[in-house]
């Protein structure tokens, strides 16, 4: 029963995670005046690419093609982590947050290097714009996720969450308050969106996920895309999971799991608003501002760690 | 009557090499004589170590101590005059530097040497330490050179001079003696000193008074700073089987008078003022002369300074006291007077093929002279104290008797100096041993003495490092009980 | 200035006073001859002493060894360096740093100095003060002789009277060493006179000088 | 019986230089030094093991025969590193019995053959001794061999400097090895008496023992600022000897601060361990950013020992701070991390140095700017390196993600500490471990890419070929070690936990044994999704040229080159390297085109320049300066004895 459970979780994320993207597109559009595409442009997107062959460039070795299953297994794994309507998760059990932080800096390795086995230039400026951005975001990841493990006094995701559900909303830490923001501007950095990446550019130049991703085509670009978007859908659903847990299921009983089911969606739209206002309404960053910004996220994240060790 | 033998059998060589003229006979005999002395002080030492102490007449006795001191220079007399026959083809004919003299005033050097050692009587030691210098100053001046000359007379002068103090010395321990109720005629026997030293309580200052001198007397020989400045000049411009006797045999000469006094001192007044002092001399010279190596341009001056270290090092472990210490101490001339005759040897070879000791004109050895370039490696690390080397095993148990006894500022001191002499000999023969031959000296083919004598040095340098013989471990047990008959041996 | 008086009446009192005459005298004189000549004169004192001190202690030894000294130090030995002046042929000058009326008051200072020096000592190594202090005096000119005078020779004269001091300590503390002693003693002193005038020769040969202060090509 | 084989062993080893010298001349037993070196290697694992997982203990007692008192004796701690020595240098030896005979002929090669096995010896020694004597005695060898190993591989003024530097810093480091032995007097006699004896110690005492050891085995380990020798000494050895070297030698440091810290004096006061953690953050990061500044593989490589040796000693300082308050599980936990990073480190670091030789054997050349698109041409050492890289850089799946998951679960428990100050640090030190973590993605990212992927950028890359046989397989042991580690990390970590339990009285190793193996199976599944993947999706695939905008003539000169990837971290760490770059500009005429442009950037040499260089500028104006007092003047010497023998009398007049 759990274990259905859970693996519907996963299912859910997996299936669920192009329509965020389709939906945050359409509402960016929407907030910019322009009809925009469908929701479910991403699926289509998915499905023509899958069909089409693979281009490999010549010089091109095994790396090329293994990165992108890598990095979908790696983002499968992950979204096994994260509870979604019930307080476990099919990983989630036992994996704890560093693990989940790894496995993403897997999937990433991999990539960067398929990024410069194309040889060509664009590659390996992606690859090393994404080695900055994520060399700094590692810290302010792991650090958060710890503040937020030891007030839960465990270190695996569904053990935080089951800790955070028993709690009550309004005597809520100052802790909590500084390790979301520290991990929300890290989750932008990690799924490069605005203002770290836009996923959306045409200029070689202003790419990060994009130039790695520039040689990439057919099967292999669509597992990538895929990918990421199951990435941002985890990382959403991982800061929901994680800060405002309440009206999961405590228990599996359908009326429980519908509720809770559309209690998530409610969330998870709510985030998506934000989400879509944020990005047309601010300015990607320079380059070398990022670090600013992620320093930023550090300085939250470390504060969110002494503060826990503070008001025990 | 045995004690007479290894002191005539040197006068008898001597008498004859001075007489016969011609070389090859002369490097026969000398030889023999050699052969002839070893065989000698075996018999000695053996004999020591049977009837335990010898005496003959007053005026000569042997103990356990001797026996020790004897043996060594037995070896490295043995080596030298071995590495000297392959050395010595072409000395400058003239006035006392000719080939008769060499040998013969060496073996007057070692009749003195020996004489030193068996004397019983503390005034008869000092003559013939005396006599040592006097003995051996030719033998410095022997290229006559302008730097030999100099040498010779800044050794003559400054030992002569430090000598005298210990001669005062001498006197107040005779006269604190006599007052201590010592009949005159014996007062200068160390045994009865010895036997009658508790109750010499009553000059209390004046053995203190009597130690001091001697400490500086016997201390410029034993070459303390600041009492060393002839021990560079003297070891770098004598012929290298020279220097390595200096270095190797007459510094232990010196340090065994030094021993003799101190055990007298120690026991009357208690090891505190004698120790104290030793450990200054020691600590002092470790430093100076570790830090001077840095600064050193010419192979044997190095060489020198670093007598001057292990001098200090040994100073340091008599110093600590304790049977470790001494052990410690004792063990380190040893190995010392090995190791360094070893490199005074390769320093010869160096200077007879490269025909300069001046080291920046020295490079590449490892391509031109492998074997002499390796004897310079094996000896930086046998010197410096490295495993699997003597040294290695002498200076851990001295710092074992610095930390034991809770000497931490010497010991910090020590490790500190090994250190500096081992990045300064490093710096120096690594540029030596390595880089390219500026201009390849003709390989001469080396000497078949050269290669058994740096062998034996070997072989006794590692024994001593991986393995200390039960019946060496008796002879030093039986020095240390000589000096310190109330302290237990390990 | 009491002090200086009672110095005086004391040296005045003993035989010490030639000796402190004779090291004023050295430190004053102006050629390495004259330097021999006191220095033979100074020996002929110690012989004059010993001979004194071992009448009053019946000692057979004691006349021996003031013969000894007579032979060697106040004959062999000067005469013996006399020669070699006359050898080297070469200026005979002292060749002082310091003029002859600085070494004089130096010379005086030393000879105070060793009267405070040897006070503490007088009750413990017993004998007469003034010879004890007579003998800290020459010892502590000749080595202000050494370091001062830049002949050869000189230092060899104030290794003498170094010496000389030595000797007169072991006479006024203990009266005499054993004979054999003695006897090896002196032997090593007219060895080590023979082998420096050797040594001088050598230099002169080597440098065309008897400057010791300038033998400076080994150092550091 | 395990006595009588580790004897066996241990004159198998000594038996090969000579064997290698009898048969010097003999062309038909090139492989016979080698052969037996790795005979006598596996009776040694065989040992180890013994050692190791049966926690067999046994001593060789040689005192009698010796100078000292000297006796070798193996429990689980020298068990294990001993089976880290033979277990690692197994593959290295068989690496190395291609590769010295292609590189090194005559009297090198002997030399090599002979020195080889005494370096392995020495080590042997230095991890299973239990006299102090031994010990210092292996020490002492372990450097000189390892001088000797990197002297034979050539001769140039720079060299010659590095040697020098390297023997000098090892010089002084056994010196305060040696102090901190000493300072146990007079219980120096074995292991057993100094343990004994600690617990006797006055505070003062214990302090002072812990900082004699700290120094002088953080020289050997190249803890920052003691590295300076290590970025100089390991890049310039035999690539087999560096990966011994990186390895093993420094895994001997690690040993013997555990020795003494946890074993003899059994933790101290928390500051120590604030200490550690400190020198292990500061030489993880500086090293890994020293790292990536670098574009020599092996120099690259060798500051990343220095990282590793960093977070090997985070998590010993970890555990010190645990003791200090009385956790001894979790103490037990972060000692459990640190001893299998050593493990992991030695494995693929070892891998790592054997890949850059493989390279170099095939290229002639380790300049990462000169590589490319090897790994098409050297299917197995690619593949073998990428998984090096996965491991260093701490992935999951590799053994290197095990120590460091272990240390960071450590750190996590750090929190439950009541004391305030190590609930904030140990929480924090996780931050500081997950950026080297990530720095060493990004830098080895750029290693394997750069060196491996995309198009050649030399000719000698151009026309590489794999490498012989024995070579490979050296590197596939390896590599299949990372993995299994990686995956069944159960095999070390039951008896590490023994081990700790060993060193740390009451600990048991609960937690990270129940929680690794509750992650394990997880990890196994995710091995098989990835399988899964591989095989779902092959497809079609078509070759075609590189996209150029459109363009043509992309070559490979436009590639992104390894300086060209680590500039944004240069530049955004631009503080660290700061200090040694230089460019100076002749202007001209014209105010835009000058003369000459000359930029030039030095590897960092801040602590040599602000540590090193007043030290000894000091000593060496100290003896000029006693040298002038050796004036050549003889007036002057005499002068000296005389105020000798005043300013003496003087002082008997007060003492």
């Amino acid at each position: 029963m759990i274990w259905a459970m859970n693996a519907v979780q996963v299912l859910l994320l997996i299936l669920l995670a192009p329509l965020v993207r389709g939906v945050i597109a359409r509402l960016k559009a929407r907030i910019q005046n322009r009809r925009g595409a469908s929701v479910w442009r991403p699926y289509s997107d998915v499905f023509k690419l899958f069909r089409k062959e693979d281009l490999v460039p010549a010089s091109a070795s095994f790396v090329f093609r293994l990165a992108p299953i890598v990095l979908f297994a790696t983002t499968l794994v992950v979204a096994a982590f994260v509870p979604l309507l019930y307080g476990s998760a099919l990983v989630g059990v036992t994996g704890d947050f560093v693990l989940l932080v790894y496995l993403l800096a897997l999937g990433r390795f991999f990539l960067m290097l398929g990024a410069i086995d194309g040889g060509s230039s664009f590659g390996g400026m992606g690859a090393s714009r994404e080695a900055l951005v994520s060399t700094l975001a590692e810290a302010p990841f792991l650090l958060a996720l710890m503040s937020v493990a030891i007030g839960a006094h465990t270190g695996t995701i569904a053990g935080i969450v089951q800790w955070t559900v028993g709690q009550n909303f309004f005597q809520f830490s100052a802790v909590h308050a500084l390790a979301f923001v520290a991990l929300a501007l890290v989750a932008i950095a990690e799924t490069g969106r605005i203002p770290v990446d836009n996923p959306t550019t045409h200029l070689e130049l202003t790419m990060i996920h994009e130039a790695m991703v520039l040689e990439y085509s057919g099967p292999s670009l669509a597992l990538i895309e895929w990918a990421s978007a199951i990435k941002l859908t985890v990382v959403m659903a991982l800061l929901i999971a994680l800060f405002v847990p309440w009206g999961m299921a405590t228990s599996l009983t359908a009326a429980a799991l519908a509720i809770a089911a559309l209690v998530l969606l409610l969330k998870m739209a709510a985030l998506v608003l934000v989400l879509a206002l944020m990005e047309s309404s601010v300015a990607k960053l320079r380059m070398y501002l990022v670090p600013d910004f992620l320093g930023v996220a550090s300085a939250l994240a470390i504060l969110a760690v002494v503060f826990t060790a503070l008001m025990r | 009557m045995i004690l007479l033998l290894p002191l005539f059998i040197p006068l008898a060589g001597a008498l004859f090499v001075f007489l016969c003229r011609n070389p090859r006979v002369v490097v026969r005999a000398a030889l023999t004589t050699g052969a002839l002395e070893l065989a000698a002080i075996g018999v000695t030492v053996n004999s020591i170590h049977s009837q335990g102490v010898l005496t003959a007449g007053r005026y000569l006795r042997a103990d356990g101590l001797t026996s020790f001191f004897l043996i060594s220079l037995g070896l490295i007399f043995a080596l030298v005059l071995v590495y000297s026959s392959g050395y010595l083809r072409h000395v400058p004919e003239g006035r006392f530097s000719s080939l008769r003299w060499f040998y013969g005033l060496v073996f007057l050097f070692l009749f003195t040497m020996v004489a030193v050692y068996l004397s019983a009587n503390l005034g008869m030691m000092w003559i013939f330490v005396e006599a040592t210098t006097l003995a051996s100053a030719l033998l410095v001046g022997f290229y006559n050179t302008e730097g030999a000359v100099e040498a010779g007379w800044k050794y003559l002068i400054v030992c002569t001079v430090g000598i005298a103090f210990a001669l005062f010395g001498t006197i107040a321990l005779y006269l604190a003696a006599v007052k201590g109720g010592v009949s005159p005629e014996s007062a200068l026997d160390w045994g009865t000193l010895m036997a009658a030293a508790p109750g010499l309580v009553g000059g209390h200052e004046l053995l203190k008074l009597a130690f001091v001198f001697v400490a500086v007397g016997y201390g410029t020989k034993v070459g303390f700073v600041p009492m060393h400045s002839w021990l560079p000049d003297a070891h770098a411009e004598a012929p290298s089987p020279i220097s390595a006797l200096l270095s190797a045999v007459l510094l232990n000469c010196a340090m065994y008078a030094l021993l003799r006094f101190d055990a007298i001192t120690s026991r009357a007044i208690g090891t505190g003022f004698s120790h104290t002092l030793l450990l200054i001399f020691g600590g002092v010279s470790l430093a100076v002369a570790s830090l001077l190596m840095i600064v050193q341009r010419d192979l044997k001056r190095l060489l020198a300074y670093s007598s001057i270290e292990h001098m200090g090092i040994v100073a340091i472990g008599v110093g600590l006291g304790g049977a470790l210490g001494l052990y410690g101490a004792l063990l380190h001339t040893f190995n010392h007077s090995i190791a360094k005759t070893f490199l005074f040897f390769t320093a010869g070879n160096v200077r007879e093929k490269f025909g300069t000791l001046r080291m920046e004109r020295i490079r590449g050895m490892a391509r031109s002279l492998p074997w002499t370039g390796g004897a310079l490696i094996l000896g930086a690390l046998a010197i410096t104290g490295m495993p699997p080397f003597g040294l290695f095993v002498s200076e851990l148990l001295i710092l074992t008797a610095a930390f034991s006894t809770a000497h931490y500022f010497i010991a910090v001191l020590m490790l500190a100096a090994i250190s500096v002499v081992f990045g300064a000999l490093l710096h120096h023969f690594q540029s030596m041993v390595m880089g390219k031959p500026e201009d390849v000296p003709v390989r001469p083919a080396l000497q078949a003495s050269w290669f058994v004598v740096m062998g034996v040095c070997v072989l006794c340098l590692v024994v001593l490092g991986v393995h200390i013989p039960a019946a060496f471990a008796a002879v030093l047990r039986g020095a240390m009980a000589v000096l310190q008959p109330a302290v237990l041996q390990p | 200035m009491g002090l200086f008086e009672s110095a005086a009446a004391r040296a005045l009192a003993s035989s010490g006073v030639f000796l402190f005459m004779t090291v004023l005298l050295i430190a004053a004189a102006r050629r390495i001859s004259t330097c021999i000549g006191l220095y033979s004169l100074q020996s002929l004192v110690i012989t004059a002493q010993i001979a004194a001190v071992s009448r009053m202690h019946h000692s057979a030894q004691g006349f021996a060894i003031a013969a000894m000294v007579l032979t060697v130090k106040v004959a062999a030995i000067p005469y013996a360096l006399y020669r070699i002046v006359e050898e080297l042929k070469a200026p005979r000058d002292v060749s002082s740093s310091t003029s002859p009326s600085q070494s004089v008051f130096i010379a005086a200072g030393l000879i105070l100095l060793s009267f405070f020096a040897v006070r503490p000592y007088v009750g413990v190594l017993g004998g007469d003060q003034a010879m004890l202090a007579a003998a800290v005096a020459l010892v502590l000119t000749g080595g202000f002789l050494m370091v001062s005078r830049k002949k050869a020779l000189m230092q060899v004269v104030g290794l003498l009277v170094l010496d000389n001091g030595i000797f007169l300590a072991a006479l006024a503390t203990t009266f005499g060493m054993p004979l054999v002693i003695e006897i090896g003693i002196v032997f090593d002193l007219l060895m080590g006179v023979f082998l420096m005038g050797l040594f001088v020769f050598r230099i002169r040969d080597t440098f065309d000088h008897l400057d010791v202060s300038k033998l400076r090509r080994l150092r550091g | 019986m395990t006595q009588v084989a580790f004897s066996l062993f241990l004159v198998a080893t000594l038996s090969v230089p000579v064997v290698t010298l009898i048969s010097r001349r003999w062309t038909k037993a090139r492989a016979l030094p080698a052969v037996l070196l790795m005979a006598s290697l596996a009776t040694g694992i065989a040992v180890a093991g013994a050692g190791f997982w049966d926690g067999q203990r046994f001593t060789v007692e040689v005192s009698q025969v010796a100078s000292f008192s000297f006796a070798l004796s193996v429990d689980r701690l020298s068990a294990f590193f001993l089976l880290l020595i033979c277990s690692v240098s197994l593959p290295v030896i068989l690496y190395s019995s291609s590769y010295i005979p292609r590189h090194y002929s005559g009297a090198r090669r002997d030399w090599l053959w002979v020195l080889l096995p005494l370096f392995l010896m020495s080590m042997v020694l230095v991890v299973t001794a239990s006299t102090a004597f031994a010990f210092l005695f292996g020490w002492e060898l372990m450097t000189l061999f390892s001088a000797g190993l990197i002297v034979i591989d050539g001769d140039s003024e720079e060299r010659r400097h590095n040697i020098f530097i390297y023997l000098l810093m090892m010089h002084a480091g056994a010196a305060a090895v040696i102090g901190a032995f000493l300072l146990f007097l007079p219980h120096a006699g074995n292991f057993a008496e100094m343990r004994a004896s600690a617990t006797l110690m006055t505070p003062a005492l214990r302090t002072a023992v812990f900082l004699l050891a700290f120094v002088g085995f953080g020289t050997k380990a190249g803890i920052v600022p003691l590295h300076l020798w290590l970025p100089r000494a390991h890049p310039i050895a035999p690539s087999p000897v560096s990966a011994l070297m990186s390895g093993i030698m420094l895994k001997t440091a690690i040993y013997g601060l555990v020795r003494f810290a946890f074993d003899f004096l059994g933790g101290g006061p928390s500051w120590w361990g604030y200490l550690a953690l400190l020198a292990g953050g500061v030489s993880g990061l500086l090293g890994v950013l020293y790292a990536i500044s670098e574009h020599d593989l092996k120099r690259l490589l060798a500051y990343h020992s220095v990282e590793n040796i960093g977070i090997i000693y985070l998590g010993l300082g970890a555990a010190l701070v645990f003791m200090a308050n009385h956790a001894a599980v979790w103490a037990a936990l972060a000692l459990t991390a640190a001893l299998l990073h050593c493990l992991n480190h030695a494995i693929f670091k070892s891998l790592l140095f054997l890949g850059a030789g493989a390279i170099s054997d095939a290229t002639h050349t380790l300049d990462l700017e000169e590589l490319g698109g090897l790994q098409k041409r050297m299917r197995l050492t690619g593949a073998v390196f990428l998984i090096a890289c996965c491991s260093i850089v701490g992935l999951p799946l590799f053994n290197g993600f095990v120590s460091e998951w272990l240390t960071f679960r450590s750190f996590l428990a750090g929190s439950e500490l009541t004391d305030l100050s190590a609930a904030i640090v140990l929480p924090l030190a996780a931050g500081v471990l997950a950026l080297i973590g990530g720095l060493a993605a990004a830098c080895f990212a750029k290693v394997y890419g750069v060196a491996f992927l995309g198009r050649p950028r030399s000719h000698e890359a151009e026309s590489a070929n794999e490498v012989s046989w024995p070579m490979q397989a050296g590197m596939l042991l390896l590599a299949v070690a990372c993995v299994a580690i990686g995956i069944f990390p159960g095999m070390v970590l039951g008896s590490l936990g023994a081990l700790t339990e060993e060193l740390i009285p009451g600990a048991a190793l609960p937690q990270a044994a129940a929680l690794l193996s509750a992650v394990l199976p997880w990890i196994a599944l995710f091995v098989l999704v990835l399988v899964a993947g591989m095989a779902a999706f092959k497809r079609a695939k078509k070759l075609t040229a590189t996209w150029a905008c459109g363009l043509p003539g992309l070559d490979e000169r436009m590639q992104y080159t390894s300086i060209a990837f680590s500039k944004p971290l240069r530049k955004v760490f631009s503080q660290v390297y700061k200090a040694d770059r230089t460019l100076n500009v002749i202007p001209a005429d014209q105010p835009y085109f000058p003369a000459s442009i000359s930029y030039r950037s030095v590897r960092t040499t801040s602590f040599e320049r602000l540590l090193y260089r007043p030290g000894v500028d000091a000593i060496v104006a100290a003896a000029y300066r006693l040298r002038r007092l050796q004036t050549g003047n003889i007036q002057i010497y005499l002068l000296y004895i005389f105020a000798a023998l005043i300013a003496l009398l003087m002082f008997m007049r007060w003492v």
